[in-house]
């Protein structure tokens, strides 16, 4: 809200060289000048590289990074913060996001496990094996399966690994050649398809019903022995819980296909009803959404996958396991898994988000986390009304979980409105997606958010639609009062400039 | 405790608007057999409570000291500034910026980040950061069969192991073949990898320093692969390369590797982040998020997501990977980071290391024990008269954290990998010497007794 | 930069009740409902309180607190930090008051001492004992005096403790009748004089000279044996050294007078000149300027206090001891000093500060300390020069120290000057002080500056003055995008609204 | 390390733009005699090796736990959003927000504060925040006699003791008197207080919970002070005042107190704050900085300091205090923590502490340890066999750290004031009881011992 200063910047920075009002913010670089520096690490005197490890091997030029005084730093970064919306200072309620709020508790739970390495001998860090495993179960119990691997490192690396598992269980039955085929409903999103083609499947796509739901007799149609797996998410991108779940997953299981649960929408959920329990035979979760690690401008995020009992032979290694022994408990590494896909990334996973999303599972309880479910949910179906209120169209208007998608009035585009919402400090919701619902606005408010905040949001989005209609060109003129406007992305697709070169 | 703002009052409002009378009511599409599943979680716990039993379970672990562990992560000196600006909430609370007007804090960050990783690498192109290391081995194999449509992958296995496994977990199911190409002793032979090169080749991947700790010859290992028409991949340290030669400069096409070392903490090897550049020709087939540079309709300098027909939730099934989130907040922690130490401080902070490396090295030969000749970083390996395992756990006991075990299939039999960084203390040196020359001097009394039995 | 929410504020908050785009900031208390709780504490059961207290000692009504959510809260404060100029985000060249980069390590240093309670067993406290002993011994060569007290809160603070002993020591001497006036120069600052009638003292004012230092005759006019002490600041405020400070140290000394150092200016001269040498009886320092302690946004300062041997018995106590003994140093409250004047604050003075200083002084050393001076000196007459080539006057134009005051230009205002800086996100000067400039501009950009932000700085000034000649006025209008406009002082002290009222 | 950003181009123009040829040349009006001191503090530190010294230092102090020590400071409960928001480094960094337009930050925290502090006391005027508690009961007295144009000050020796010592401190220059009037017991008699009035009393200062840790008889005190024409001045701890009936509801004047336990860390005894409100009458009198609520040029609502004609940097030698530089940012630790416990949290951080205290009382007299009876908040008195100090340092050497030693001057021989927050756990409680038990035992031991060789 407070200008980031302009003078200080533009004299240094701005192409002309002179001063001026709207001048470009500086990237780092540009505050740089050789022989600064801000950070004073210890130096080791002793021998010339060159003589340790032979000329040849020596890098001729020093590598051209910044050098700025600690002060030029912090306000550098200081106003780039200032030039960022977030959960923090803006409502944000991005569909299938699930932006709630990230507990600063969770901060400091982190910090008390961040310097141990992982390959200290195992006996070193029990508080941290202890915690992996406890995870491990609290996570088997909020899904309803029987075995959790901890290591993959965001929701689409959880797919991976779930649809490797599949695939490997299938080649175990020896039906790896024939069943060739991964279904994904049309409004999947498009990790789904994107997976199934990372593990070789060949991607079907199923269309959304009138109702919302995946169209169950299409499902049929294409649902046969060449199927290794139904790709779902439950409560679907509409957010519309499919109401015949268990029907899918007794056809899918009829022809041995495997049921694939997309956890992104967990929140819808969570402490009410677990996949296991809708016959999934592989879930992942996105600790980075339902369990309120912070998304951090795009990651690390953390997506834990489980399976039922058939496929725990298939998990990545290593897992972590609970030995009792006279001596008492003791906490180690499961390197011994039979037939293991292998391993999905370096170490035990995103194992800083595992400590926050563990803060958040004890913090909350069991009860907690049904709240957390119904208070999302109520959120959404809230809003929805006061959308249309305010003269939204919502295409499958039914009562929807913790979020549903709306459409602008006709004539209107998704992305003016978006464009303008930036000058009401709020940040717009998730926009063309999904894809099965034109100019689709989708709107994921979450559980944190209050009623005054929920009303606030549908107050904006009826006043432009009022401003709108006194003055359309408004809507394609926005934003007015952010950092910058609105951007030339053919640009820069065009003509692509991806890093800073010295001028 | 919990996070809700819903009274009693707001509740009763917002359910009258809906038109259901309870929250119950909401979840009728659920089938009535999946209601109320019973879930064995324990209750929750008010803050204090909380903490107190998160600080009960980080007190039984030992966080170790003197930067000695090594293995693809290890402790550096992260200035207080660093996490200070990288960890403010308008970063750490935001999503993916897609809405750039109200987020060029996060997109002139990442063009940053890419410029000083192009930098780094001396490759023209970089993306906005994946997972991690392994992972990014595995994208670089898989964008390398992309580009040659062959389907063939050479790697030494002076590559981390780790890396090695996911690659594999990787290639599998495409039925691309790995050849892996041991290690003569310490380092990869240039005969052994070409024997393995064919025009069915789609890179070599060569890591350097290797995970023993020592550095390979990459010029003539890029120009083998270049022969046949192969890409040649670089597995980096990225801190190494403020004084080692850059892959750009010994003919890499591909630059990956994990950036831990940059100024993120250890974690117990997680989150920290994965990074890859990349020469013009790969620019299209990159995986993950990138950010160039444009102008906003008033002309001013702006930045975006760009070139986003590569990515999953444009292209679909035909995306060039599946990724969606990246590791942004610990691309940003490094980029703070290398902005704080500036190129000086990343030379001194490698410089240090390799003396205190060395400086290891040499004391531990003098004490007698077995350090395996050759040109290294600022690992290395030491061979050992008890298992590896037994050596890290007699350390942990002294409190003393060292000793990466090698794996057996590199054919070195008991040894474990050292470390060490600016933060290795000559203390610190002094006391794992004395440690480990204690521990193999026991274990020779053990042997020697087990002989004399032997004997009567 | 980025615009707080405004809906999701307004229509809570404004007064018409209905959206507007430029409605009120809400206060904490307007976004507020009741059953509402961000922070969860452990709840212990018992007795009623009635029953452990007496029912006539328990409140009736629960105080009208704000009940708000964590996300709420979290909202309101980060955006309200949004409102905030700061060091960190913007140049801040605040003359007198030293704006000088407050390092981040000095945060973590003083987390390490946090939780430690002041009655505590002292040999429980040993390493905050060492601490404070070694801060003592730092700032008495700092100084060049011999005793320390930590003990004052903030520079005022330490003028009061100086003066009080200053008086104890007269009264000691049977002088404590017959000397009864205080002289400041007309420049000094406010709490100067205002310290002196604290302590009972009339207030003599010496003119200050053409030269910008204190006229010396006028000084001799007045110095007799009536005086109990001078107060002077070197470089005084106008930024100027006072050439003639051994002169003056013994004239007052002559008539038994003691000479009083502010030490409010000593960024100007640390590590290169002390006032114990040039003949100060009494110092005090500013840790939260020379010493980098963070000015918090008004405090808590800290003020220690040196003195000269002969003034050493009147310390406040307690101060801080070593004791070496056969089994060691051990460290312990000196409760022991016969004159005592008494006590100055509660505990051991402001030890969070105490520890930073003694963090950065640790980090600089000896040498750091004195080119702090030497950039901070360089920085402020390069600042001079470049502000009188803008077009703005000085009125004493010589080499300054680490700061000058200057003026604008015939007709133009101090304060339309400052307000217009704003707009570029440049935090004005200091302003109308000291009064003996007309419309002053007092200026010290302190030694963390780097060369482009003060030639950055300078273009700001220079840009406005060109803006008014064609537009007069904007000055008067200035500024325009900042969170609120000019405000309407007046109104604010003719009906005093100091709280928030429930409506 | 050092934090400039000169490079010696920097220098080497600046310098030609100033004209001269030397920084010493900057220096040339200091006297030849002053330059060059030989100032003897060690050589500079890198970042290592100075949070190496530091944490070593920290190595040696113990921090207690369990809220068992009081005395005017005590460890409650922080919730981790709250230093989170007040540490923001817009306003950690910050001064005295003198323009307005770029500070509604802090100005509106302030009124916030402000608004939160009468709500507690009762009182309609708050200041800004004072120093501490101790220097803000001297300005109270001042204030008092400002007001009343009278030169004597009655106190009761109930109020803390190191309040008392820097009041004194404070008035003794101005000549003002100071009657104390030391408890009867545990807590100040009326009659006591009654027969020190007069018409030439300014004030009557009582404390409650008094420094024992007792609650006073407020009212009738009050009552007393009036009846003379006196201010009361409540010294109050504003936790309590959740629970305990308010300044303005007793009838007091004026009321401060030290606001640490509003949400400050213990931090060795500083900084916290102090603060002060004032009925409307002593609206001009008040000393420190007052934020007050206006609007700009465009009618929208806003916050500025107000009623400055009161303060040094205008009225100089006529100012109501010399007091420049507050507590701001403690007080906003404070302002964020009141709203996220709100009135309820607050409530129960209150009750919690009194239930603590009273089940330690009890265990303690069930123990057969000598707790002085009385009505007491969350600390009370238990006579030792020892003197306090001793008893103390046994309790630190068992790793309790509690016990603050009761002055003579109060007549109950050897004791500690014992004090028990929301942090207490019951083991916490087990644990001083044993402690204490054995440590008596001991001392009872010894001293049979002692008579017995007398005897003999
Ligand atoms: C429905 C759905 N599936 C999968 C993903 C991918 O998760 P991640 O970004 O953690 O890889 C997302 C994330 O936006 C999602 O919304
Ligand atoms: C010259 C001078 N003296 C004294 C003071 C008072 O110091 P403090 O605000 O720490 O009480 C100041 C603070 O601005 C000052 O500039």
């Amino acid at each position: 809200m407070i200008k980031e200063p302009e003078a200080p910047v533009t004299v240094i920075t701005n192409k002309q060289g002179t001063h001026q009002r709207d001048a470009d913010f500086p990237l780092i670089f540009e505050r740089a000048k050789p022989g600064r520096r801000a950070a004073h690490p210890p130096v080791r005197d002793g021998a010339d590289l060159a003589d340790l490890l032979g000329e040849a091997n020596l890098r001729k030029t020093v590598p051209k990074l910044p050098e700025v005084s600690e002060l030029d730093l912090v306000r550098h970064y200081t106003q780039l913060a200032h030039r960022q919306m977030s959960i923090d200072a803006n409502a944000y309620f991005l569909g299938s996001c699930t932006m709630k709020y990230n507990p600063k508790v969770n901060e400091e739970a982190a910090k008390l496990f961040a310097d141990i390495h992982p390959y200290q001998d195992p006996d070193s860090v029990q508080g941290a094996l202890e915690l992996l495993y406890n995870l491990q179960t609290y996570l088997e119990q909020i899904t309803g399966m029987d075995a959790i691997t901890l290591q993959p490192a965001a929701g689409a690396h959880g797919e991976l690994t779930g649809i490797l598992m599949i695939r490997a269980y299938h080649n175990a039955n020896g039906e790896g050649d024939t069943r060739t085929k991964v279904i994904v409903p049309d409004g999947a999103h498009g990790t789904n398809p994107a997976t199934a083609t990372m593990v070789g499947y060949k991607v079907v796509e199923v269309p959304t019903a009138t109702s919302g739901e995946v169209d169950i007799n299409a499902l049929k149609d294409v649902l046969d022995e060449s199927v290794a797996a139904i790709m779902l998410t439950n409560p679907n991108t509409l957010g519309i819980f499919e109401t015949n779940i268990l029907e899918i997953s007794r056809l899918a299981h009829e022809v041995g296909a495997q049921l694939y649960y997309d956890g992104a929408n967990t929140n819808a959920i969570v402490g009410r009803a677990r996949p296991g329990d809708m016959g999934f035979d592989v879930v992942h979760l996105n600790l980075h959404k339902t369990f309120t690690t912070p998304h951090g401008g795009g990651g690390p995020g953390t997506g834990p996958v489980g399976v039922k009992a058939h496929l725990a032979d298939f998990l990545p290694k290593p897992r972590i396991k609970q030995e009792v022994t006279e001596g008492g408990t003791r906490f180690d590494f499961d390197e011994d898994i039979p037939h293991s896909i292998g391993r999905m990334r370096s170490y035990y996973g995103n194992f800083g988000n595992l400590v926050r999303a563990y803060t958040y599972i004890c913090a909350l309880g069991r009860e907690g986390l049904k709240d957390v479910s119904g208070m999302a949910v109520m959120n959404a179906n809230y809003l929805r009304i006061k959308l249309k209120e305010a003269g939204y169209n919502v295409p499958f208007d039914r009562i929807n979980m913790h979020e549903f998608v709306a459409q602008p009035p006709k004539g209107l585009k998704t992305l003016d409105i978006a464009k303008a919402m930036l000058d009401y400090g709020v940040h717009p919701m998730t926009v063309y997606f999904p894809l099965v619902v034109k100019e689709a606005m989708m709107v994921e408010p979450t559980e944190t958010e209050s009623l005054e905040t929920l009303d606030a949001y549908a107050e904006v989005l009826a006043d432009i639609l009022k401003r709108a209609e006194h003055d359309p060109d408004f809507l394609h003129d926005a934003p007015f009062d952010t950092p910058v406007r609105r951007l030339d992305e053919v640009k820069a697709a065009r003509q692509p400039v991806l890093r800073y070169t010295n001028p | 405790m919990h996070y809700l703002p819903h009274t009693p009052e707001d509740i009763a409002h917002m359910l009258k608007v809906i038109g259901v009378d309870s929250i119950e009511a909401l979840f009728a599409d659920m089938p009535e057999a999946l209601h109320n599943p019973d879930i064995n979680v324990p209750a929750g716990l008010d803050e204090v409570s909380l903490l107190h039993h998160l600080r009960e379970l980080a007190a039984k672990n030992q966080p170790p000291s003197g930067g000695l562990l090594g293995g693809g992560t290890r402790q550096h000196f992260i200035p207080s500034v660093t996490p200070h600006l990288a960890m403010q909430s308008e970063f750490v609370t935001a999503y993916t910026p897609y809405q750039p007007e109200v987020a060029q804090g996060l997109l002139q960050a990442t063009f940053e980040y890419q410029s000083m990783m192009t930098e780094l690498t001396g490759l023209p192109i970089s993306n906005a950061s994946m997972y991690d290391g392994a992972s990014s081995v595995a994208e670089a194999a898989l964008l390398a069969v992309r580009q040659t449509k062959r389907k063939r992958v050479v790697v030494s296995t002076g590559v981390h192991p780790e890396a090695r496994e996911v690659m594999a977990t990787y290639l599998k199911p495409l039925d691309i073949a790995i050849s892996e190409v041991s290690l003569e002793q310490l380092t990869t032979s240039i005969d052994a990898i070409t024997s393995q090169l064919g025009d069915d080749v789609a890179c070599v991947i060569v890591q350097n320093p290797n995970f023993l700790g020592y550095l390979e010859t990459m010029p003539a290992l890029a120009d083998a692969a270049h022969n046949v028409g192969a890409l040649f991949i670089a597995v980096v340290d990225p801190l190494s390369l403020a004084v080692l030669t850059s892959p750009a400069e010994v003919g890499a096409d591909i630059a990956v590797g994990d950036g831990q070392v940059l100024g993120n903490p250890t974690n117990f090897g997680g989150p920290s982040f994965g990074f890859m550049t990349v020469t013009d020709a790969l620019l299209r087939q990159l995986p993950g998020r990138i950010v160039g540079e444009t102008t906003d309709v008033d002309g001013k300098r702006a930045f975006v997501l760009t070139l986003q027909a590569r990515e999953q939730h444009i292209r679909r099934s035909k995306a060039k990977s599946n990724i969606c989130s990246n590791h942004q907040l610990a691309a940003l922690m490094a980029t703070v980071n290398m902005a704080a130490l500036g190129p000086q401080g990343l030379i001194n902070l490698a410089t240090s290391s390799v003396r205190a490396a060395h400086t290891l090295a040499r004391k531990l030969e003098d004490a007698g024990l077995k350090v395996i000749p050759g040109t290294f970083f600022n690992e290395f390996v030491v061979q050992t008269a008890r298992p590896a395992t037994e050596v890290r756990r007699a350390l942990a006991e002294r409190n003393i954290h060292a000793g990466v075990p090698v794996p057996t299939s590199y054919g070195l039999g008991d040894a474990i990998i050292l470390a060490a960084t600016e933060l290795t203390q000559d203390d610190d040196i002094a006391d794992l010497v004395n440690a480990l020359s204690q521990i193999e001097a026991q274990t020779e009394k053990a042997l020697q007794k087990v002989l004399e039995v032997a004997h009567d």
